[in-house]
């Protein structure tokens, strides 16, 4: 290999600061989440932990998490069950790395960074798939099934959907993305913009697209035997999940660190972008009802597929008219 | 140096952390397992039956359809890559007739019920 | 399924200035498959005119049919050649007459099989999907076994070749019974490990020779190369393997009598007709190149021939159902298809063509009569007794038709005349290797021929008994118009032939 | 671009692949081995690509080819274990003989 | 022209009766194949005198033509398949076959005639071979279908038998014709023995003759791959044992002549003392077991190795002497054969079993056409001197004690001895049957002697039996030239 000490102390860094971010976005996330929701429901939200209107709330759920037992069912499968929480949390963080924040803030800039995040992020569901499989607890196993067939159904949509801004931009790179983009996107890849949006929610499991952790009808899916710290990294990769999802498409439709005032803000356009896409995502969770099993596979087969073929087809149209 | 050099780096980094995390919650949590603690959760009552039930087969027809559309994947971000060059219209009239194909695979499956939720 | 792999096949041929583009070369492969979608589409549109489904696929077979005749009278030195790319040797798709005779094969075959499984002509079946899903999935098995005679890349080859390979698993899954399901599973795993050695294969091709295509001049360049020589060799070897196993060479063969037991008659005599077609041409495909390989090759195929035969013969001999009967002929057969390729000449590759050719038609006409026998109502009552040989007791007098298209089939798979056709075919598979010398492998398979004649005998013996010694024969009274369209038109291939074997053999040469 | 490396790790993954064909008798363990081996076919073909080996790219398509092959194959083998689910009111495929060289009548 | 007539009319009347005609009636089917054989019988006569060929391309791809001539060596073997072809037909007219339809019946003496003939008339090593297994399937219908009513096992059995080791022998065949023809670079019968083996190692000719003999001699027979004959011969009809012993046997010896001895003499004359022995042991073995054997057709059976024996002893030999009686012996034995097998067949009728221990009226007493004609058919078996065996079994003899100048003269002079020796088991066995069937005083169940249709056909093979003895030069004079083309002038 021939690596020199510099580049380790430099591979070392970009790790440690994808991870610190990894560590405080989310965080950002869930605070904002328990603020917004509560406001929007007409209550204060936490207030205590940390004085300034709870701001430590997080943080000290966290602390409660590692103190609390951590129990494995005697009839689980033990090691899967054990393991399943990493493979769940760490398809995020490595997705984090590969996402540009600005052209120069990136942890690694890789070729073909829009396949591989979208490939990196499908991994997250083996995870809830080995802790359904392993609780040997039939909820559990039901939860994850719904959450495999509701990976599998909205994978496929989101595919195209990136496929379709790929084409746009002639790139495969998410960088590439951003620097093709122009204003103009925010109309022409709307349809695609959206589906990609209803997707990605559903992808993570949040509300309306809960099926699998319905807790009326199968408690808690395929968490429903966790506890303790494990369960914590469940509830982390769900808002990992949020932050890469949002900073995704921010990148991808909103332009990402295009802004008014591109060259002094730079990568923080892109994380106020991922804010925004955030908040919505957090709004969609108390406005709209739990869409049932049904509902939510025909949406995904008999709208969201056709509306992105239609969409790659009105971007590859385009782009072989204007090249 | 490779970008995938750091990607391996937080690969690690990942696991370090799950790895850390435990060995706090070794370190600070409590542990006293009783027999009725690591029983199976079913609501509250004692758990009926054997541990893994069989689940509905329809969840493989999503499989079913997944693996037909997601390999137009494998064919679409290659060509996104490619339809600037001089394959041109012709590169979009084949794509169009691969993602045709599988649009009348799914109507039919649609027609024959398939995506019912039975 | 069907949809991914037509899909990705016309995907394949890229249509730029670059490359050459010939849409009469391709149409007999284009026209079944682009007839598969449109039974789809159709299905869509009015499902209930399931006749319409049957008669578009029948039109687009013979369309088909007709479409390969150019290619049949070309010379083996002039194939008809498309998609080449301004490279030497860098055709993608070559139709000579040998591949066009194949696809003829193919195309006739699926054409039997196809009117055989008309809708409505057996109660039974209640097929999943309805006959649409059956038409679409023989056409699209067809397509890919005539684009696979004519395929000289690696890429078109492996496609067209799983392409002719997939749906003929479904088709087994159609009849929806738990032998139907046990066929189609063994099928299925036997498919995937034959597929995952002829990818392996394929990489290992491509890894030796550094090209692509099945180009004579890169094997003999890499057969010079010691280290490539050893590469190129196990790439034949895995190759050979994976199309063993559709072969149904032995050790490959296991599937075959479980699949042709749980399909319908029509969809095993697709599996013993149309398939076999594709997996030799594929062969084909791959052994002209290696003409010059020498003696692993050679060996191998020669072995593989040997032991198919014998086992297959052997197990044939003690079937009581005539379905697993024409199975394991089928393996043995195959066994004698491979044999002229043994000897790895010029003119082995026709051969190993026209016997496979021999075999179709004849083997054909068994299933259809099988089909009309089992199919028919039984005397009292009984539902499976076409599925047993004293079933046929006497049926050369009570059904002369039936029994004598029967017979003269079983003859000629036996070899005797009057199955002349038959009999010209396995002097044509001796010849290679007579003419090479082997003579081992030549007593192997004059042993054989001989249980080979008890096996069809034994069968042939029970129609010329007295129709009153069976148990509750079936009363077949009139055929379907399509069964009996299937039976002439197979039927009247077999006396052609019989009478003109040059007929068939011309078609290679 | 030296080739060492990926050519062993395809022989491994080969072998293992081979061993999983031909050690197991259980379906799923089968499909698995299958897997196994198609990669390192793709693995060939992608490092031949590499190398620039050959004319037209055609490792790389290939690999396309393969993983499109591999899918349709998977979606056969659902839609007959679809079928066979049907029949037998489960999927569990652990007992599907899979070497039944039955004589004459198979058992049901 | 007249070739194809001789074969074109019994084929195109065997197929109408196997299709159109199915369901007529025994007389007319009788009929009809009686006027198909008078054809072909006339159109042979015709043939054998104007010597015409015919050769027109039937499977360009094989090289194979329909090549068809008549010569010296296959102009009595037609002669007699034509008169035998005839002679069965009539035979059947009194005797309805049982077991199945007699439109198939027909049908198939007929297509044993069109295979024979096509056999006899072939000039193309593969034609010869498709010929050769056309015969098959008709034959072994008449075995299993409309052979011994009692037994349907033992018809099964020597159905299988028969078609199994006759196919095994033409398999064989065909991978030494295939050897042959990738050599010799033809399939032409004629250019092969014009070239006689020239160009070819002697090697690869030994390999090819073994093969090619190995492949003759079972449907020869000769000893060890007899056994398929006695079986066979038991439990097919009378006109079936007649075509066979008459015919079928001839095709054997046939192929001998034309294809190893013609075309790889060098090759033969390495394979031929091991024939020569094992002809000589068919001849000692076949006459112990007619010693002991009582069922009569088995017997006759048995005493057929034993005269094939003969002529495989007359071909091995190498002379033109031994090939000239081994012809003649051959037609020779294919008349005294039809003659022993109708007679037999006819006790067999009446008895209901040809065992010899079956208490039965003496047929010199009770019938003496019968009587007459077995005695005849013995005689001539066993080579009384003025009938039709003697000729070629001295001959056969005669050309083992001289052989060509290529063969161990000692060993051919002691198969000689050996053969002769077997004459005399010959004699001894004749005289058993002669004494058991023939002669006695018992009157007593009576039987009825032979008449019409039955008569005729005894009567035609009497004759010949007797012209064949008394006048052996025409036959070995019809044989003279073309066994000179193959052996050369030589004695």
């Amino acid at each position: 290999m021939g690596a020199t000490v510099s580049d380790t102390v430099e591979v070392t860094l970009r790790a440690v600061g994808v991870l610190a971010a990894f560590l405080v976005l989310p965080l950002l996330v869930g605070q904002t989440e328990h603020k917004v929701m509560a406001h929007m429901q007409g209550r204060l939200g936490p207030m205590y932990a940390g004085g300034f209107h709870g701001w430590a709330q997080l943080v000290a759920d966290g602390v409660k998490f590692v103190q609390k037992e951590d129990i494995t069912p005697a009839a689980a499968d033990k090691r899967v069950f054990r393991f399943a929480p990493a493979v769940a949390l760490v398809p995020y963080l490595v997705a984090l790395a590969a996402i540009p924040l600005s052209p120069d803030v990136v942890a690694a800039d890789l070729p073909a960074s829009a396949v591989f995040v979208l490939a990196v992020t499908a991994v997250g569901i083996l995870g809830t798939l080995m802790a359904g499989w392993a609780s040997a607890n039939k909820y559990s196993l039901l939860g994850a099934m719904r959450a495999a067939a509701q990976l599998l159904s909205y994978e496929l949509p989101m595919v195209l959907a990136v496929a379709s801004v790929c084409l746009a931009a002639g790139s495969l790179s998410l960088s590439g993305i951003a620097a093709a983009w122009s204003p103009w996107w925010l109309i022409f890849q709307l349809p695609g913009a959206i589906v990609f949006l209803v997707a990605a929610v559903a992808e993570l499991q949040r509300p309306p697209f809960d099926m699998p952790v319905a807790d009326s009808e199968i408690v808690f899916g395929a968490y429903t035997e966790y506890t303790g710290l494990r369960f914590a990294f469940f509830l982390l990769s769900e808002y990992a999940g949020i932050v890469v999802m949002s900073l995704l498409f921010a990148v991808l439709y909103l332009g990402g660190w295009h802004g008014l005032l591109s060259d002094q803000l730079g990568w923080l356009w892109t994380l106020l972008k991922g804010f925004c896409i955030a908040v919505v995502v957090i709004w969609l969770r108390v406005a709209w009802p739990r869409l049932r099993e049904d509902q939510l596979q025909r949406l995904a087969w008999l709208v969201l597929v056709p509306l992105a073929l239609a969409q790659l087809a009105l971007t590859g149209v385009w782009v072989v008219t204007t090249a | 140096m490779s970008p995938y050099v750091v990607i391996a780096a937080v690969v690690a980094v990942g696991l370090l952390l799950f790895v850390a995390a435990m060995g706090a919650r070794a370190l600070l949590a409590p542990k006293a397992p009783t027999r009725a603690k690591l029983t199976t959760y079913e609501s509250g009552v004692d758990p009926v039956g054997r541990d893994w039930a069989q689940t509905q087969v329809r969840y493989f027809v999503y499989a079913f359809l997944y693996v037909i559309f997601a390999v137009d994947a494998v064919y679409l971000f290659p060509w996104a890559l490619v339809v600037r060059s001089n394959l041109g219209a012709a590169s979009l009239l084949e794509i169009a007739v691969f993602i045709g194909v599988l649009l009348v695979g799914l109507v039919h499956a649609a027609r024959r019920g398939l995506l019912r939720w039975l | 399924m069907i949809a991914t792999t037509v899909a990705s096949a016309s995907v394949a041929p890229a249509a730029t200035s670059l490359v050459t583009f010939d849409w009469s070369v391709l149409a007999p492969v284009l026209v079944p498959a682009l007839a598969a979608v449109a039974v789809l589409v159709l299905d869509v549109l009015a499902p209930r005119l399931v006749r319409l489904h049957a008669t578009v696929g029948v039109l687009a077979l013979v369309a088909g049919i007709a479409l390969t005749v150019p290619g049949v009278l070309r010379t083996a030195d002039d194939p008809l050649r498309t998609l080449c790319l301004p490279a030497p040797d860098g055709c993608l798709f070559e139709a000579g007459p040998l591949a066009s005779a194949l696809q003829l094969g193919a195309l006739g075959s699926a054409l039997v099989v196809l009117l055989l499984s008309w809708p409505g002509t057996d109660p039974r079946d209640h097929l999943r999907g309805g006959p649409a899903v059956l038409v679409s999935l023989v056409l699209a098995a067809t397509a890919g076994a005539a684009g696979v005679a004519a395929a000289h890349d690696l890429g078109s080859w492996l496609v067209c070749l799983e392409l002719a390979t997939l749906p003929a698993i479904a088709l087994v899954a159609l009849r929806g019974d738990a032998p139907a399901g046990r066929g189609a599973l063994a099928l299925l795993t036997t498919s995937l490990v034959s597929f995952a050695m002829v990818a392996l294969g394929a990489a290992l091709w491509l890894v030796s020779t550094g090209e692509a295509v099945f180009s004579a001049a890169a094997a003999t360049e890499a057969l010079a190369d010691p280290q490539r020589r050893v590469v190129l060799l196990l790439a034949a070897l895995l190759l050979l393997a994976g199309l063993g196993f559709k072969l149904s060479l032995v050790p490959f063969h296991v599937w075959t009598p479980q699949a042709y037991a749980g399909a319908t008659e029509p969809v095993a005599a697709f599996l013993a007709a149309t398939s076999k077609v594709a997996a030799l041409a594929a062969l084909l495909v791959v052994v002209r190149p290696l003409v010059g390989a020498g003696a692993p090759v050679l060996f191998g195929i020669g072995m593989l021939a040997a032991v198919s035969m014998t086992l297959g013969n052997v197990l044939a001999l003690v079937q009581d159902d005539p379905v697993r009967l024409l199975a394991w002929s089928t393996v043995a057969q195959a066994g004698w298809v491979v044999l002229p390729l043994s000897a790895l000449n010029e003119q082995s590759a026709a051969a190993s063509g026209g016997y496979l050719l021999a075999y179709v038609i004849a083997t054909l006409v068994a299933f259809v009569v099988v089909h009309v026998v089992t199919s028919t109502p039984r005397l009292r009552g009984a539902t499976d007794l076409g599925r047993t040989l004293t079933a046929y007791t006497g049926l050369l007098r009570a059904h002369p038709l039936l029994g004598g298209a029967l017979g003269l089939a079983l003859l000629s798979l036996a070899g005797l005349p009057p199955g002349v056709v038959g009999l010209i075919a396995k002097v044509v598979a001796l010849r290679p290797v007579v003419g090479a010398g082997q003579w081992a492998l030549a007593l192997v398979a004059v042993l054989n021929a001989v249980i080979g004649v008890a096996v069809y005998l034994r069968w042939f013996a029970v129609l010329l008994r007295d129709p009153d010694e069976g148990p509750a024969r079936p009363v077949i009274r009139s055929i379907p118009r399509p069964a009996l369209a299937a039976l002439v038109l197979s039927g009247a291939a077999l006396v052609a032939t019989s009478v003109m074997p040059q007929l068939l053999l011309g078609l290679l040469d | 671009m030296h080739l060492a490396g990926p050519y062993l790790l395809a022989a491994v993954l080969a072998g293992l692949g081979a061993y999983g064909v031909l050690a197991r008798r259980n379906a799923v363990l089968v499909l698995i081995g299958v897997e196994l081996i198609l990669n390192a076919a793709n693995l060939l073909l992608v490092s031949v690509a590499a190398a620039g080996g050959d004319r037209w790219a055609a490792g790389n398509v290939l690999t396309l080819f393969v993983i499109t092959i591999a899918a349709a194959e998977v979606v056969v083998a659902l839609a007959v274990v679809l079928a066979v689910y049907r029949l037998r009111g489960d999927v569990d495929l652990d007992d599907v003989d899979l070497d039944d060289a039955t004589v004459g009548e198979g058992q049901r | 022209m007249v070739i194809l007539t001789s074969l074109v009319v019994p084929a195109a009347v065997a197929v109408w009766l196997l299709t159109g005609g199915r369901t007529v009636s025994h007389r007319t089917a009788n009929l009809l194949a009686s006027v198909a054989s008078v054809i072909a019988l006339a159109a042979v006569v015709v043939a054998v005198i104007v010597r015409p060929t015919v050769d027109r391309a039937w499977v360009p791809s094989l090289g194979l033509r329909w090549q068809l001539a008549v010569d010296g060596i296959s102009a009595p073997l037609l002669l007699l398949t034509a008169i035998l072809g005839v002679g069965v037909v009539l035979h059947t007219l009194d005797r309805p076959p049982k077991g199945g339809t007699t439109a198939a019946f027909h049908a198939c003496l007929l297509l044993v005639e069109f295979g024979a003939l096509a056999t006899f008339y072939a000039r193309d090593a593969v034609l010869f071979f498709v010929a050769f297994e056309l015969v098959l399937v008709p034959m072994w219908v008449l075995i299993t279908r409309f052979g011994d009513a009692h037994d349907a096992a033992a018809r099964a059995d020597a159905g299988g038998r028969f078609v199994l080791y006759t196919a095994f022998g033409s398999t064989l065949m065909l991978v030494g014709i295939l050897a042959l023809v990738a050599k010799s670079g033809t399939s032409d019968l004629d250019v092969l023995a014009q070239g006689g083996g020239h160009g070819i190692p002697v090697g690869t000719q030994t390999l090819v003759a073994a093969l090619l003999v190995a492949g003759l001699a079972v449907k020869v027979p000769v000893f060890p791959l007899h056994t398929w004959l006695p079986p066979a011969h038991t439990t097919a009809p009378t006109a079936g044992s007649v075509l066979l012993a008459a015919v079928l046997l001839k095709m054997g010896t046939y192929g001998l002549v034309r294809l190893p001895l013609a075309s790889v003499p060098d090759g033969f004359a390495k394979v031929a003392p091991v024939l020569a022995v094992l002809g000589a042991i068919g001849i000692i073995w076949g006459g112990l077991a007619c010693l002991v054997e009582r069922d009569l057709k088995r017997l006759i059976a048995y005493s057929s190795v034993a005269h094939m024996g003969f002529v495989i002893l007359g071909l091995s030999s190498g002379t033109r002497t031994g090939l000239q009686a081994a012809l003649f012996a051959n037609v020779a034995h294919g008349v005294i054969s039809a003659l022993l097998f109708v007679v037999v067949g006819g006790l067999k009728e009446r008895w209901g079993s040809a065992d010899l221990e079956t208490a039965r009226a003496a047929l010199r007493e009770v019938t003496p056409r019968l009587g007459f004609a077995l005695i005849v058919g013995l005689a001539a078996s066993l080579g009384l001197p003025g009938l039709a065996g003697f000729w070629g079994e001295f001959l056969s003899v005669y050309a083992a004690w001289s052989p060509a100048a290529d063969r161990p003269e000692g060993l051919f002079r002691t198969l000689a001895v050996v053969a002769a020796m077997g004459t005399v088991l010959a004699a001894a066995y004749a005289l058993r049957v002669a004494r058991t069937v023939w002669a006695g005083e018992r009157t007593a169940p009576p039987i009825e002697d032979s008449r019409d249709s039955e008569w005729d056909v005894i009567a035609v093979l009497v004759v010949a039996v007797l012209l064949l003895g008394i006048a052996p030069g025409p036959l070995l004079a019809m044989t003279g030239d073309a066994v000179t083309t193959i052996v050369g002038a030589a004695p």
